[in-house]
């Protein structure tokens, strides 16, 4: 068996910036963590489970960003109760 | 504070001033500014708009400046990034370094450049006469910001 | 006129917003600004007084320019330099440089300042408590012009 | 014989500067150089004939600059009637 969380509910904020904000709609949620999503790269595929824009923008090949707590981290990262966590392409500014 | 993000127009000579009158030990100042050009990728554009990620933005703008000061002699460093909707000649960042010598402070201003530009989450998006459409991260500037690795 | 040797005192906003309004495809503008240490070499600096070659400095700038717009894209380029009495923390030069991308634009600007440091004929005077002394030229400056013969 | 000028005089403007004027006490002069004369390391030599400040500050050793007509030039650069030659330190602006 995977490992879970325990039965306390894992809250995070998402936030979607840029072209993704439009794709899918909405620029910020509130979401429970399923338990067995441990890592960003497990709740990227939660999130393409929605399907639709969803499926297309979070799927694997997609060049996205995240950032977990408003620092840039990788796929493996943790995710923890409270956890602000941005998807977003990447930045172009200057 | 040294990072601003804001929708309102920047003076590059006011910033200067403060920065020199406030430290005589000053020799040295580079700066950078960002320009909306009337076209890009072969298309007219008309405006831009630029979101970021409040909060995080300032984060990484104020890290990529302590890794400059990590590298170079900087005695003073700036940057002003402006969001909202722009029109074509407008400023859209300032960079500022103030250094003893020369040498520190180009090296200094260009690797913050080259740093936010590939790390500071910001997102243009241009309306040309075809519409909107998210300006595509540039593959030249992962090639500037990698060069500073060595 | 690109080339421009005045005692007044410069504003860099300005001369920014002519450049950039006078040309929608400039989407870089890298700048330098020397100012007047208040300690050089280890003593205090009281004034300073630059000399110059009157039609020599203009016509060595300009030649200066010209080489940097053979080696890189430059959509304009500015060299002001003071000349007359300064104190610490005042502006000696300027040195402005736009292009479509940023990479020309700094190295442009680098370029052309290494240059004016061991090309143009300016000379420092500086008045410190042990009286007035010529300022040496600097190695330094010598090895920074050198780079760019790559 | 070592190559001369014809009988015209050739008159130059000399110009100095910075720590070099000061040395020397004056900016500039007009001279009518000795037919003997034909380049601008023989200008130096005949200058620093002048003796005092003139030999110091002219003497071989001496790192100065010069410019003929407002270029800088080698000092074997031929010199002509009507030329503006000045003797300088090197540069140290910006």
């Amino acid at each position: 068996m995977p490992p879970q969380r325990g039965d306390n509910p894992t809250m995070i904020t998402l936030l979607y910036f840029a072209r993704l904000r439009e794709a899918l709609g909405t620029g910020r949620e509130q979401l429970a963590l399923p338990p067995a999503v441990m890592t960003l790269a497990g709740l990227r595929v939660h999130l393409a489970q929605r399907g639709a824009a969803w499926a297309t923008e979070m799927a694997e090949g997609r060049n996205l960003r995240a950032a977990v707590n408003q620092t840039v981290v990788a796929a493996d990262a943790p995710l923890s109760d409270g956890d602000e966590v941005a998807f977003f392409p990447p930045v172009t500014g200057g | 504070m040294n990072v601003r993000v804001q929708q309102d127009d920047f003076d590059i000579s006011a910033e200067i001033a403060g920065m020199r009158r406030g430290n005589p030990k000053i020799g040295a100042i580079t700066s950078f500014v960002g320009v909306v050009r009337d076209i890009n990728d072969g298309d007219t554009v008309a405006t831009m708009t630029l979101e970021h990620y409040p909060g995080m933005t300032e984060k990484a703008i104020a890290e990529i400046i302590a890794q400059a000061r990590g590298r170079w002699e900087v005695l003073d460093a700036l940057v002003i990034h402006r969001v909202g909707t722009l029109q074509p000649t407008d400023q859209i960042v300032l960079v500022i370094v103030a250094s003893t010598h020369r040498g520190d402070a180009f090296a200094a201003c260009e690797f913050i450049m080259d740093y936010l530009k590939t790390r500071a989450p910001f997102w243009k998006k241009e309306i040309t006469p075809q519409g909107g459409r998210w300006v595509d991260a540039r593959i030249s500037d992962d090639k500037a910001a990698e060069r500073w690795k060595t």
